[in-house]
């Protein structure tokens, strides 16, 4: 067994682990939050150097079968380690205004990053437990960030006791699926799967589990709580880096754990819950008056149409939930930067939409940002946010689930009210009482153009085809 | 000699009796520990479909479980001692100013 | 001889699982989860699971309760009469969820003991220290070290959390 | 020919760059906004080195080059449907580029100095790029679904144009009304689109081009109306001119570069590129051909009566408009062509000459204020003007030479495109079908041609000869005329550029027959050579006699209608001219005034019966049934959504409860 060869192959979450280490020892022996901040930076960017390298690499196995390389994890490692990059360079700001700005709040990001990645890489259910408990438990902590605040502590306290909660379900499946087939290896598993019911019953808490972290419905209770009450830039980090990962470890517990149709009907589970994620997402995210939790609702109501792809359950609609993964993250950490940025200057309580009255008109450039990636979610042409479901909803059609797409069709039609909502609010309302904005620093401005610019970008020149992504995922197929 | 079926009925009960304690109490502390029972029937679980196998996996498992959930009690704890600060109380039928 | 160990740990471990759920003190719900959790270990041995029987008294019984424990007596909540739901429906409603769960699983169990009608002759030597650490340190060596840093940002964050009032500009204390 | 593709990128990529560096820092920074030099210059770079690549491409390209192709990217691909972002560059794209580069491009220039006080400089750079983005788009592209985002962009920019004083009500509503217009036109189109699709299951012009025999006769009559339809919408023509006089509301550059030279081509544009299919379907030419002659004449009526100097020339283009699609009805799609690009360079030439006509009495105006004088008049009223040729000498002499132009006297430009097209008309007379109509149309065109010199003699001379007249109009601007001057010079070089342009531009398509006449081999013609492997021509069968005796009588009545005009309006009589048309045509006079009731009408027929029947009878119905059912689904949507946010209720247990719920129903789905 060569050591150095399996270490190699999980060379960005090794930097991001040694990183974040660097960061708590940084912080607790130089007091320097701000070379905590620029390790963090470093180190991620340098594991996302070796992620890209590595998605051109060759798709294998390591760590005697516990993780994969290449293919599918290693662009989940790279939109996963894009969202912490982009999380964290809005973050400083921010943070530093919330009285929050240390070193151990990057150390946090950055573990849970690792766990994140080894999350996508997993093959293996121990794997997937272990780096799924490593990213929970860092959010745990980045959850409660503002301890000394009441709704701090409280969407702590709730994320923790489900999270803990759906772990034991997780759990239980992972130790029923274990019993049915002796084994914990993916593929393993996959050859030695019999459509008993203790293996039905297995995947069926693995999943809930898994539905848990990607907040689907009815596992989604928590999101608009939590999210509400960290602070936004990690908000976004939940919403983007968190969410890719666990959907990274679904789509491969899908190809490579079950990738039989003939055992269970896990598509139909997959698509009675996509239905109801995609349902309940956006009627509740329309009555909403508060931008975050809107916000929060509509990131379930996204699970809804990555979900779509998954209960397509061909290779088309694994591609299109990877590319929408990407397309969210981007968006998603843009539109909560934006949002950041506004409650930066007048506190907590300025996410409610009446406080956005006239704000467009304030610092132009971020009122069209925000604008930019609110189209973008509501899946807006030129906007990536429509590429993504573009690519997903054709996948449920080419699956022959039409009724699945023209719900996830209509549903995002209904989403479009929300956003525009926003909109309205930022310029066509006066505003309430004069006040002016701060300016916003040079890498959070710079960070949001630049995600803004991607946004359009990919939505005008979508440069990942499906059908590459598709080669990744096949790429999966002998290892 | 004792058939597994017992083994893993009675790992079933106990992750029963937590799951309905987590919906009735109000106390964080014990909503945790029923958390806790819940984790342990798992690894009873795991421990038998181990034994029964003759496959060593589980008990691995098992161990991993036992890491995590000592990782969990340290932050839970933690997250409770950070509420009951703010609250003065750790009902969770009071730490209610997130909701709709 | 088997049998009747199992038929009193199960009681006790089932007994001390509704005592936990059912009882107003903390102290003493805290208690009962110990209880609880040896009367596992003893099924564990039963099991021939004998390092896990080990561990469980010591990580679980020995250090996690005490730090329940701990953490209960310091914030002296060994009383919560007025903390136990008043509302009937969801008392109502929980038993009946539980049941539904409960049938679930155990209709999923159905004709698992056909398949492993015994405990395999090689657990004599699969649960030992020496077995598990074999594989612990190769196979499960990624796992391994996740956990590591696992507990690693367990403690920080632990840390994070519980700091009273920290003053957090710049990391002055 | 070696691949295009850099070339085609620059062409395409630099108005988009420069819109985005104008729009991005325009918007983020007061600072740039103010940097209206550099706006400028980055602006038209932006179009003058498109300008530039064009016409390297264009010398690298002869009449017989096959198409090239520059495929960008695909946009999305499923199945057999994709959106590829293609360009196609052949001689008519080639031709259309040029005119939308280098037209545009001396337009940049004027506006430079047209704009330069005004507040939105950087905006209005920013959408004049985009619109040349968009145009290009839509002349460039090898489909027509690529060309359908070029002309929804055109539409957008000319409504964001013309609506860019949007302060001004009137000109609000006038960009509403464009769009409201040009929306009509687009749905045809598009089911025009669908159709094509439908039944060849491309949209590539070549693959619908090459297998046109799998349309039956009565699909591509079909087709070929609902794009004439489309054209009618963007190219103003009856039954949907009604929006483009109101749309000379935008800035006078919008109007020269967008409702003048460019984008109003678009639709016959489109039928020349899809001509080889209209020419299977006579009905659909004759009937492009009578809509064309009819909006040339009813325009040109309407323009003799009109005061503003820029509606005269709306109605005109509207008019010349008309000329081009009686070209196309009578199968002269080269000549149409022909007449796009030499109308592009005297129209613009034209408007913006009136540009600087108007910014001379804006000045005035402003003066007179700064003078504490409270006076008000239109800076568009050609009665108020008069004698200006001694103020603005350049503006007149430019503005002349392109009345000449536009009135069809040898050799400028106008006279050899329209010669063309009237010709055509006639030759289609002999024709198999309907050629008796296509006389007719002939008589028509003769006669528009007439009262084309006539209206625009009348303005030249009314604008710039005799005396200026405002002093005597109006009290208080008294001794006015010393503000009046002549514009920048970054408005004149335009004007001069385009004035010269409207002299030689006829040359590229000098008619055949004259050679013929002096031994030549009769290929003098040379855009009709550029232009053969596309066009699909019908090609004129008349005998070089009748053509000299045509092309003789055309010359004679521009030149006695010139003569006309000059004794009525030559020198201040003005209003007793006016007076005596309106008493000599009495009725009709007062019809072409109101514009032939065309608003009214439109507003009596429909509008108000619709709102009548709507009001009395679908209001019921709306209101208590599909209001109820729109609310009711509204209603049901919010209200549930409102209802369901209460389930969050904000305490951890229920949550789990719900999780479990979540847990049952994944199980028993697996399960059973």
């Amino acid at each position: 067994m060569n050591y150095l060869l399996d270490l190699q192959s999980f060379l960005p979450g090794i930097i991001v682990a040694v990183a974040g280490l660097a960061a708590i020892m940084l912080e607790a022996f130089k007091k320097s939050a701000n070379t905590s901040f620029s390790v963090t930076i470093g180190g991620i960017a340098v594991a996302l150097l070796f992620a890209i390298q590595s998605l051109y690499g060759e798709a294998g196995t390591a760590f005697s079968g516990m993780i994969v390389y290449g293919g599918v994890g290693a662009f989940g490692s790279v939109v996963v380690l894009l969202g912490a990059l982009f999380c964290v360079t809005i973050s400083r700001e921010y943070l530093r205004d919330l009285d929050l700005h240390n070193g151990e709040v990057y150390g946090m990001i950055l573990f849970s990053t690792t766990g994140m990645l080894g999350l996508a890489v997993s093959n293996d259910l121990i794997t997937l437990f272990i780096s799924l408990e490593t990213m929970s438990i860092c959010l745990y902590v980045l959850a409660g960030l503002m301890k000394n605040e009441k709704i701090g502590a409280e969407s702590a306290l709730k994320y923790f006791l489900l999270g803990a909660f759906s772990t034991g379900f997780l759990l239980y499946g992972i130790a029923l699926i274990y019993g049915a087939t002796a084994a914990t290896n993916l593929t393993e598993i996959a050859a030695a799967a019999q459509p008993t019911f203790l293996f039905l019953c297995g995947t069926g808490l693995l999943f809930v589990g898994l539905f848990f972290k990607v907040a689907a419905v009815p596992f989604h209770m928590w999101t608009p709580d939590v999210y509400q009450g960290t602070p936004t830039t990690i908000t976004a980090f939940m919403a983007t880096a968190a969410k890719s990962a666990t959907f990274v470890a679904f789509v491969l517990v899908l190809t490579r754990m079950l990738p039989s149709s003939e055992i269970g009907d896990w598509q139909s589970v997959l698509q009675v819950v996509a239905i109801l994620t995609m349902i309940v997402g956006n009627l509740i995210a329309l009555a909403q008056d508060n931008v975050k939790r809107m916000l929060a609702y509509s990131s379930i109501a996204h699970a809804g149409y990555l979900m779509v792809g998954l209960a397509a359950g061909n290779e088309a609609g694994y591609a299109g939930v990877l590319y929408y993964l990407f397309a969210y993250t981007i968006m998603n950490a843009g539109a909560f930067g934006v949002i950041a940025y506004y409650e930066r200057n007048h506190g907590l309580d300025f996410t409610e939409i009446d406080s956005y009255a006239g704000l467009g008109f304030k610092v132009p450039v971020m009122g069209v940002m925000l604008s930019v990636f609110l189209f973008s979610l509501a899946g807006i042409p030129p906007m990536v946010g429509f590429i993504g479901k573009y690519y997903v909803f054709a996948a449920a059609v080419q699956a022959g689930l039409i009724p699945l797409a023209i719900i996830g069709v209509l549903a995002s039609a209904a989403s479009v009210y929300y956003y525009l909502r926003v909109m309205v609010y930022l310029y066509f309302k006066e505003a309430h009482k004069e006040y002016s904005l701060k300016t916003p620093g040079f890498l959070f401005k710079w960070t949001l153009i630049l995600l803004a610019v991607l946004t359009v970008y990919y939505g005008v020149e979508p440069v990942l085809p499906t059908s590459s992504l598709m080669e990744l995922i096949s790429s999966y197929y002998t290892v | 000699m004792i058939e597994i079926d017992w083994y893993l009925a009675l790992s079933a009960v106990l992750f029963t009796i937590g799951l309905v304690g987590v919906l009735i109490r109000r106390n964080a502390i014990v909503i945790f520990m029923c958390v806790e029972l819940m984790l342990n029937a798992v690894n009873l679980t795991l421990i038998s479909f181990s034994s029964y196998h003759g496959d060593v996996t589980g008990q691995i498992l098992v161990f991993f479980s036992l890491a995590v959930a000592a990782a969990e009690a340290v932050i839970g704890l933690a997250i409770i001692l950070a509420i009951f600060r703010n609250n003065l109380s750790v009902d969770i039928t009071k730490v209610n100013l997130l909701r709709w | 001889m088997d049998t009747f160990i199992f038929i009193f740990l199960a009681v006790l471990t089932i007994g001390s699982g509704l005592g936990m759920v059912l009882n107003r003190n903390t102290v003493n719900s805290a208690l009962f989860l110990v209880l609880n959790m040896v009367s596992i270990a003893g099924i564990y041995l039963l099991l021939q699971a004998q390092f896990l029987a080990l561990i469980q008294i010591l990580v679980y019984a020995g250090a996690i309760m005490v730090l329940f424990l701990f953490v209960i007596m310091l914030l002296n909540l060994d009383d919560e009469r007025s903390l136990f739901s008043k509302v009937r429906a969801k008392y109502i409603s929980a038993f009946f969820l539980g049941v539904v769960t409960l049938s679930l699983i155990l209709y999923s169990l159905e004709g698992v003991a056909d398949l492993l009608p015994e405990i395999s002759p090689e657990m004599e030597t699969a649960g030992t220290v020496e077995a598990l650490g074999d594989v612990l340190y190769t196979d499960y060596l990624f796992a391994f070290e996740m956990t590591a840093i696992l507990l690693t940002a367990a403690v920080v964050g632990a840390l994070m959390i519980a700091q009273y009032k920290k003053s957090n500009n710049g990391a002055s204390e | 020919m070696e691949s295009p593709t850099a070339l085609v990128s620059l062409i395409i990529g630099l108005p988009l760059l420069g819109f985005l560096i104008n729009g991005i820092l325009g918007l983020s920074s007061t600072a740039y906004r103010s940097k209206k030099t550099l706006i400028g210059i980055l602006a038209n770079l932006a179009v003058f080195i498109p300008f530039l690549c064009a016409l390297t491409l264009f010398l690298n390209f002869d009449s017989e080059s096959a198409a090239a192709f520059a495929h960008l990217f695909t946009w999305m691909e499923t199945g057999s449907f994709s959106v590829d972002i293609a360009y196609q560059v052949d001689q008519l794209s080639l031709i259309m580029t040029l005119v939308v580069t280098g037209v545009g491009s001396l337009i940049h220039l004027y506006s430079i100095g047209y704009m330069a006080h005004d507040e939105g400089f950087w905006k209005f750079f920013a959408y004049l790029n985009l619109f040349i983005f968009a145009m290009l788009n839509l002349v460039l592209a090898d489909n027509l679904l690529l060309l359908f985002l070029g002309w929804e962009g055109v539409g957008l920019c000319s409504y964001l144009l013309i609506g860019f004083w949007y302060t001004d009500m009137s000109k609000s509503d006038a960009a509403k009304k464009a769009f409201l217009y040009n929306r009509v036109g687009d749905f045809a189109f598009l089911i025009a689109i669908f159709m094509i699709f439908e039944t060849i299951g491309s949209l590539n012009f070549e693959v619908i081009l090459t297998s046109l025999e799998a349309f039956s006769g009565n699909d591509i009559f079909w087709i070929g109306l609902l794009i004439l339809i489309g054209a009618t919408g963007k190219s103003a023509q009856i039954p949907l001119f009604v929006w483009l006089p109101d749309a000379m509301a935008g800035p006078t550059p919008v109007s020269a570069l967008i409702h003048a030279a460019t984008m109003v081509t678009s639709g016959i544009y489109l039928i020349t590129r899809m001509s080889p299919m209209f020419v299977m379907s006579p009905e659909v030419m004759m009937i492009v051909a009578v809509i064309g002659a009819l909006t040339a004449i009813v325009a040109a009526t309407i323009a003799i009566t009109q005061y503003d100097i820029k509606g005269v020339l709306a109605y005109s283009t509207v008019s010349q408009l008309g000329f081009m699609f009686l070209a196309l009805g009578s199968g002269a799609f080269t000549a149409a062509i022909f007449h796009v690009v030499t109308h592009a360079f005297f129209k613009a030439c034209l408007f913006l000459g009136s540009g600087s006509v108007i910014h001379t009495m804006e000045h005035v105006e402003h003066k007179l204020h700064d003078k504490g004088k409270d006076v008000h008049f239109d800076p568009q009223d050609i009665r108020n003007m008069g004698g200006l040729r001694k103020y603005m000498p350049s503006t007149y002499k430019t503005f002349l030479i392109a009345t000449i132009a536009i009135a069809g006297i040898p050799p400028l430009a106008g006279f050899f495109s329209k010669d063309e097209i009237v010709m055509h008309a006639f030759n289609m007379g002999f024709g198999e079908y309907a050629g008796a109509m296509y006389f007719i149309l002939w008589g028509v065109a003769t006669i528009t041609a007439f009262l084309t010199a006539f209206y625009m003699f009348r303005l030249t001379f009314t604008t710039f000869h005799g005396s200026f007249k405002l002093p005597k109009l109006i009290n208080g601007t008294e001794g006015s005329e010393e503000y009046l001057h002549e514009s920048p010079a970054t408005m004149t070089t335009a004007l001069w550029s385009l004035a010269g342009l409207s002299i030689v531009g006829g040359f590229i398509g000098l008619p055949n027959f004259v050679s013929k006449t002096f031994g030549g081999d009769g290929h003098i013609n040379w855009l009709h050579e550029w232009l053969h492997t596309i066009a699909a021509d019908i090609p004129l069968t008349l005998s070089g006699t009748a053509e000299w005796a045509l092309m003789t009588f055309a010359i004679i009545v521009a030149a006695v209608s010139v003569y006309i005009a000059y004794k009525m309006y030559g020198n201040d009589q003005q209003e007793e001219s006016d007076a005596w048309i309106a008493s000599k045509f009495g009725p009709f006079y007062r019809v072409w005034k109101d514009k032939y009731s065309l608003d009214e009408l439109y507003e009596g027929a429909i509008v108000h019966p619709t709102v009548n029947f709507s009001d009395k009878v679908l209001a019921v119905f709306d209101m208590k049934i599909v209001d109820g059912f729109v609310n009711a689904i509204a209603g049901t949507v919010r209200i549930s959504g409102s209802l369901l946010r209460y389930i969050q209720t904000g305490v951890a247990s229920n949550y789990a409860l719900f999780l479990i719920l979540g847990v049952i129903l994944v199980l028993t789905i697996l399960l059973f």
